[in-house]
Order: structure tokens, then C-alpha cells, then sequence
């Protein structure tokens, strides 16, 4: 039962980024894009910990960190050169 | 995985594709990293047995017939040696770029054409 | 046109070569004889819990090395290629706000990539992510505006230091136990299953590779995106 | 100074902690490299200053935990109903607001919470001057917006970081 | 207890699925970016405690809890630098909103000081 | 659960293949390229290899895609001075 459940809001969460996704591809400007993309990559860490636990394996939450880490960064890049900063 | 090696020839051939129709000096640059992934995810895919969990023998496996329950390790550490040499080759292939843009000031690959025959 | 037409020949082909592969392929039931070796070795010989890291470290440790090499000569390379020029563009200046949260993320990211590559043999992860880590705090610094004067020769400091270091690591297993044992962990003692110090040398080559990584990569992006 | 230093001290320890769990082999290694981070960027972490530690300011810090859930709860619910509904019932603008923070950690923490609660999301700032996008204006001059959005959080966060 | 978690699981991932919604349907950058940082934000805080709780006995609430620190402190501040890149890049508000004092306020030669 | 999750994630990162290719800018097909990187680290994680995971989602969608950036910023800087 409980299995089911979880299931289930790990394909909801699948469909959110499907959704995101869609906006990354018709997004008329680059800052549409990046939202998209940063929306992207939290529903994504939210995933990655899913996995953790289905398949058992506590260690791949360090992956979940990196990952967060590593994203924000990149998002502050893009918006850096959008504004003409760097 | 039938599914993820699939995948990685489909993002393979995209990545060629793009390469060679492309001629914007940094497209054919992604193109060259979308091949490494695609690259990377058919070797990884030829390494995973199916219902066999990651090879980081912690208190989850059991110890004794351990080489039964694990995932091959020799994939995976080719392809960590290969993505960090990826981005060697990238950072290089970039600065070429930019050295060519200063020179000629043009991204365009058919302005230059010094060592065609 | 007729290019074109050549290349999607070729890209035809090139599928037509696949798809047999594909239809035929039939995936491994067991691990071969190699690799279970690597697996048994690992936990009986090394007290590693990272099979992939003590595959990395110790049975591949040449091509480790070689790859730091890689990198080293791709840092001289773009250096070579970048030399500084002098750029006065007008830039924005970025918010307080992203200033004042960059110096306060950048000593947690830096906690956290030491935290990767000395945990290489316990969790995923190791030399390479941690230093990749370590560069992207001062990417963020970078990036933020931040006022930070690069000191090269620390940087130059801390990269020779863990190169020589690693080594002499490598020259010391040659020394202890004799010939065949260039990169050899067992010169440290082995320690318990499962805790940080154990493993013998691993951590140690782990952690300077780290650094050493980190300070490259550091060099590399500072050359490429640096005033 | 020395509570400058003690207080990143042992911030680093705690994440580390928390990061790699409490066998003692883990806490000597991270005070070990939590000392080291400490004296080689103690010149730089200069915003580690700002906190103020006196029951006070520990008590109001719960307080102020509970009314950020609070606040984000209702944010949530009220994005959710804007999305689901048809005809997206927004009328939004940049308004200016006023701060009386000084401490520079409490402004960012004050801007972050501005962003995860109720139709706020902070776009820029001028020293003491916040532009606020507004999902929903309702109030045009600065000290009405100021009000509405900055006060709740400002009385606890004045405590906290003086 | 199990199912408590996966309760509070399923109510993360709605919350994560209108954030998606949200950054599909709303008509400008900015009101999307409203959207796509709070739901995203609570959603996966949410989809994070019910996983911990319906799986309490492994003993990893310490890494949890750093996932989480660093998403509440990451994540506005992003969604913010990229507000303020987007209006700085001239990217217009939509046709409905009502007023714009950063833009009559003129900050555009302030930040250009350096 | 494995099979669908990678196959969405296929179908996702192929489109964003296509889109990294023929995007006119050059901004927009380097963000297309950071978001395959971003997936393929999930599904290096769905096939068992949580160091591969990490390394892409460090190196590939993280410091690739900055470097790319600085290039293009090299060559924008390039136009301006002359």
C-alpha cells in the first residue's frame, strides 16, 4: 500500500518535469528558459532521494547534494551573463 | 538495460548529426559533448545487470557472496576516468575558439579554410 | 547538397551497423572473472567499501595518474592559449544580496567537497567530484563580484605540493614492500571495515588528488572567465 | 573576534556532523578540518559577526521558524489556487519597500523569506530600499506595501541580528 | 506510520506538479518565477520529510536536513538573481500589471559604476 | 518504476537534443545542453553507478556548461572592443 503511494507521487513529480520541460522548449526568451531549467533541477533532487529509497541505498543521497550544489551554481552563472555581469 | 542503450546510440547518431551539418564553431563543440554522453551512457548500460545493486559494499550487502549482488565497478571507472577527460578536451577545444575569434573574428567554420585541399 | 546528402549516408549507415548489435545483444547474468576478482580484493585485501574506488586508486592507479597528468598539461595548455589581455568592459555589478549569500555558501561548499573526496572509499564520490566542488565555491566568488585577490602562488603551491606528494606516496610502496607495488595502499595500516581511517593509503591519495584537481580546475577557470 | 571564529567553528562542525554522522573517528577529523577552514578563511567570513547569542534572540529564532512555516504554508495554497483556476486571477507590479535591517545575513535571510511567502518574489535591492514583485498590488505607497509584506518578519529578525 | 509518510509524500509532489503547471500556464517571467520557487520549494521539503519519515529507521535525518538547508537557502536566492537578470536584460511585464517602480526609479547606470 | 522513468527521461533528452542543435541562440541551445547532462546523471543513478552520477552531475551539466558561458562571454567582449 504504502509502496503504491510512493510510486504514484514519483510519476506526479515525473509529469511536473515533463511539464517544465514543455516551457523550456516554447519559452520565447532565455530567462524563460532558465526558469524552466531551475524548476527542473529541484524536481529532479526530489527525485534522486526517491530513488535512494527504492532501490534501498541510503549513499546516493550525497549525489542529491552534489547535484543541488552544483545547479544553483550554474543558474547564477546564466543570469550573471543575462544581466552582462561577468 | 535495453532502454538506456538505445538511448545512448540514439543521442550518439543526434550528436554526429549536429557535428557535421552544423557550422557554428561552438554548436559543433556541443555536438562533440552530446556524443560523450551517449558515449558514456552505452558503456555504462553494458556494465548494469538487471535487479543487482551498486558496487559500495556497505551494511545493505551481505558480505559473504558479495561479487553475486553487485553491479560491475570496471565500467564505471572507465567512464569517470572519461568524463573528466571530456572536460580536458573541451576546455581546450573552447580556448581554440576563442583564440580563432580573435584572430578572424568569425565563428563561422567555412571562413576558415587554410588547411583545405 | 551533395554534402548533405553524404553525410546522411553515412549517419544511415551507421545505424544499419547498430541495429544488429542492438537485436543480438545479450546482457551478462553474472560478473566476469575480473571484475569479481576486483570485488573480492576489494573487500578482503583493501577494506574498501567503494569497489569503484579502489579500482580507480590502486588496480588502475597508473591511469589515474595519467589523467592528472591530462589535466595538468590542459591547464598549461589553456594557459598558453589565454594569456592575459587587458579587458576594461563596463560590467554590472552584482546584488548585495548574492554577494553577502556567496560568502556564506562558499565556506559550506568547500566543507562539503572535503567532505566528498576523504568519505571516496566509504560513499560515492571522491578526488574528482570534491575537487570539482572545491572549484565551484570560488566560481561562485567569481561569479558574485565578490572582492577575493587570487594568491597564484598558494594556488601554485597547493597543486606542486600534492602532485609531488602523490608520488612519493606511489615511490614509498617501491621502497617498503619491494618491486610491483608502485601505488601501493597497504603501506598505511588497514584499519577496521566501514570507518574513516581505514583502507591504508586510499584516503590520503584520494584527499590530494582532491586538492589537486581542485587548484588545476581552479587555474582553468580563472583563465578562462578571470579579468 | 574570537566569537567571530568560534561561532564558524563550530557552525562547520555541526554540518559536518550532520553530513557524516557522530562515530568519534568523524568528529576528531572534522574538528580537525573545521579548525583548519576556520584560521585560513577567518579574514574573509566577516558576516559571521552579526549574530547576537542571548536567550532572547534563541527564543525569538524558534518563534520566527514557526511563523516562516506558517507563512510558507499559506504561500503554497495560495499559488495553488492561482495556477488551478481558469482565468489566473493576478494583477501584479514592482513595488518599492523599506528596510530598517542593518545586519547584512539578516537582509538576505529577510529577502529570502519575502521570496517564499505569499505572492512575493524580491527582484532587486538599493541598500535599504527592497523592489518587490507583487503577484497581487493592493496597496500603492511605499509605507502600506512596507506594512503588508516586510513588518512580520522584521520584528522577530531585529532581535535576532540587531 | 508508513502510510503517514507516503501521505505527506503524494501531498509534496502535487505541490512539485503545480509548480511545473505553474511555469507552464502564468503569462510572464515573473510570475512564473513566483510559482516555479514557492510550490518547488515546499513541494520538495515536503516529498523529502514524508520519504524520511516513512523510512525513519535508517538513521540519515542528518543528510535530509543538509538537502533541505541548502535548498531553502539556495533556492530564492536564485530565483531572485534571475528576477533581477531578467529585468536588467529589458525583458518586459506582462500586459496586466499595474505599476513598476524599479523601472521609474532608473537604477540602470547605478549598477555600471565599476 | 526503472523502465519508465528512463524511457520519459529518453524521450525528454532526445527532444533536447534536437533543441541544442537548432536552436538559433547560442545561450539557449547551451542551456538544452545542460539539461541533458542533468538527466543522464539521473539515469546513471537508475543503472547502479552512483560515482558516474556524481562525476556528470559535477563536470558535465555543472562546470561544462560554465566554461561554455565564459566562452561565450570571451566572444561578446571580443565584439564590443573593436
Amino acid at each position: 500500500m504504502a509502496d503504491l503511494i510512493y510510486n504514484i507521487a514519483a510519476i506526479i513529480a515525473l509529469a511536473g518535469i515533463v511539464l517544465s520541460f514543455i516551457r523550456l522548449i516554447i519559452g520565447p526568451t532565455i530567462a524563460d528558459r532558465a526558469v524552466a531549467l531551475d524548476g527542473m533541477t529541484i524536481i529532479s533532487i526530489s527525485l534522486i532521494v526517491f530513488i535512494a529509497y527504492y532501490s534501498n541505498r541510503i549513499i546516493y543521497l550525497d549525489v542529491a547534494i552534489v547535484y543541488g550544489l552544483i545547479s544553483f551554481v550554474g543558474i547564477v552563472a546564466i543570469a550573471r551573463y543575462l544581466e552582462r555581469g561577468i | 538495460m535495453i532502454f538506456s542503450l538505445i538511448l545512448g546510440f540514439l543521442l550518439l547518431i543526434i550528436g554526429l548529426y549536429g557535428m557535421l551539418t552544423q557550422k557554428n564553431l561552438i554548436k559543433i563543440v556541443i555536438g562533440f559533448s552530446i556524443v560523450d554522453t551517449g558515449t558514456h551512457i552505452i558503456i555504462v548500460s553494458i556494465g548494469y545487470l538487471s535487479g543487482k545493486t551498486a558496487p559500495i559494499l556497505d551494511s545493505t550487502v551481505d558480505l559473504a557472496n558479495a561479487a553475486k549482488q553487485v553491479v560491475d565497478p570496471i565500467p564505471s571507472a572507465l567512464v569517470l576516468t572519461a568524463i573528466v577527460i571530456g572536460l580536458a578536451v573541451t576546455a581546450l577545444m573552447l580556448s581554440f575558439v576563442i583564440k580563432l575569434y580573435q584572430k578572424n573574428k568569425s565563428l563561422s567554420i567555412d571562413d576558415y579554410q587554410e588547411l583545405k585541399w | 547538397m551533395i554534402k548533405r546528402i553524404f553525410i546522411l549516408l553515412a549517419l544511415v549507415g551507421l545505424v544499419l551497423m547498430f541495429i544488429p548489435f542492438l537485436r543480438d545483444f545479450d546482457f551478462h547474468k553474472e560478473l566476469s572473472k575480473l571484475s569479481s576478482q576486483y570485488v573480492e580484493g576489494s573487500i578482503n585485501d583493501l577494506n574498501t567499501q567503494n569497489v569503484v574506488t579502489s579500482v580507480i586508486v590502486t588496480y588502475r592507479g597508473l591511469d589515474t595518474l595519467g589523467e592528472v597528468t591530462v589535466l595538468f598539461l590542459t591547464t598549461a595548455g589553456v594557459g598558453f592559449l589565454l594569456r592575459k589581455k587587458k579587458a576594461s568592459l563596463k560590467t554590472r555589478r552584482s546584488s548585495e544580496l548574492l554577494q553577502t549569500a556567496s560568502q556564506f555558501l562558499f565556506v559550506l561548499i568547500i566543507l562539503t567537497g572535503i567532505f566528498i573526496f576523504t568519505h571516496g572509499h566509504l560513499t560515492p564520490g571522491g578526488g574528482f567530484q570534491g575537487g570539482v566542488l572545491i572549484t565551484t565555491a570560488f566560481l561562485l566568488l567569481i561569479l558574485a563580484d565578490v572582492n577575493l585577490k587570487f594568491n597564484y602562488s598558494i594556488l601554485h603551491f597547493v597543486e606542486s605540493f600534492s602532485g609531488v606528494f602523490y608520488v612519493m606516496i606511489g615511490l614509498f610502496g617501491f621502497l617498503i614492500l619491494g618491486m610491483n607495488s608502485f601505488l601501493d595502499p597497504t603501506i598505511l595500516p588497514l584499519g577496521n571495515y566501514g570507518k574513516l581511517l581505514s583502507a591504508g593509503a586510499i584516503p590520503v591519495i584520494y584527499s590530494l588528488i582532491g586538492l589537486k584537481v581542485g587548484s588545476e580546475l581552479t587555474t582553468i577557470i580563472d583563465k578562462m572567465g578571470g579579468e | 573576534m574570537l566569537k567571530k571564529g568560534t561561532l564558524l567553528f563550530f557552525l562547520l562542525l555541526i554540518v559536518w556532523i550532520l553530513l557524516a554522522g557522530t562515530n568519534h573517528q568523524e568528529i576528531i577529523i572534522g574538528a580537525i578540518v573545521s579548525l583548519l577552514l576556520t584560521i585560513i578563511f577567518f579574514s574573509k567570513a566577516t558576516i559571521f559577526s552579526e549574530f547576537h547569542i542571548n536567550p532572547k534572540a534563541i527564543f525569538y529564532s524558534i518563534i520566527y521558524i514557526f511563523v516562516f512555516s506558517w507563512e510558507l504554508l499559506k504561500s503554497n495554497l495560495d499559488v495553488a489556487f492561482r495556477v488551478i483556476h481558469p482565468a489566473i486571477p493576478i494583477n501584479p507590479g514592482i513595488v518599492k519597500v523599506k528596510t530598517k535591517l542593518k545586519s547584512k545575513l539578516g537582509r538576505v535571510i529577510l529577502a529570502n523569506s519575502i521570496t517564499l511567502t505569499p505572492g512575493t518574489l524580491t527582484v532587486d535591492t538599493n541598500g535599504e530600499d527592497y523592489y518587490i514583485h507583487w503577484i497581487d498590488v493592493t496597496s500603492d505607497d511605499i509605507e502600506g506595501a512596507t506594512k503588508q509584506i516586510v513588518s512580520k518578519f522584521e520584528k522577530y529578525l531585529e532581535v535576532i541580528f540587531g | 506510520m508508513e502510510i503517514f509518510g507516503a501521505v505527506i509524500t503524494l501531498i509534496g509532489s502535487i505541490f512539485l506538479l503545480l509548480g511545473g503547471l505553474g511555469i507552464l500556464r502564468m503569462p510572464d517571467v515573473y510570475n512564473r518565477m513566483q510559482t516555479g520557487t514557492k510550490a518547488t520549494t515546499l513541494g520538495s521539503i515536503l516529498f523529502l520529510i514524508g520519504i524520511s519519515i516513512g523510512h525513519y529507521e535508517c538513521g540519515c535525518l542528518g543528510k535530509i536536513a543538509i538537502i533541505i538547508l541548502f535548498i531553502i537557502f539556495t533556492n530564492p536566492i536564485s530565483s531572485n538573481t534571475l528576477a533581477r537578470a531578467a529585468h536588467f536584460a529589458g525583458i518586459k511585464l506582462t500586459s496586466r500589471s499595474v505599476k513598476d517602480d524599479l523601472k521609474e526609479d532608473d537604477l540602470e547606470n547605478k549598477g555600471e559604476e565599476k | 518504476m526503472i523502465s519508465i522513468i528512463i524511457i520519459v527521461f529518453g524521450i525528454i533528452m532526445i527532444i533536447a537534443a534536437f533543441l541544442a542543435i537548432h536552436l538559433k541562440n547560442l545561450l539557449s541551445a547551451i542551456i538544452s545542453a545542460g539539461v541533458i547532462s542533468l538527466l543522464a546523471s539521473v539515469i546513471y543513478l537508475l543503472l547502479a553507478a552512483p560515482d558516474v552520477a556524481m562525476t556528470e552531475a559535477a563536470i558535465g551539466s555543472g562546470l561544462t556548461t560554465i566554461i561554455f558561458i565564459f566562452t561565450l562571454k570571451k566572444i561578446k567582449k571580443g565584439d564590443l572592443d573593436d
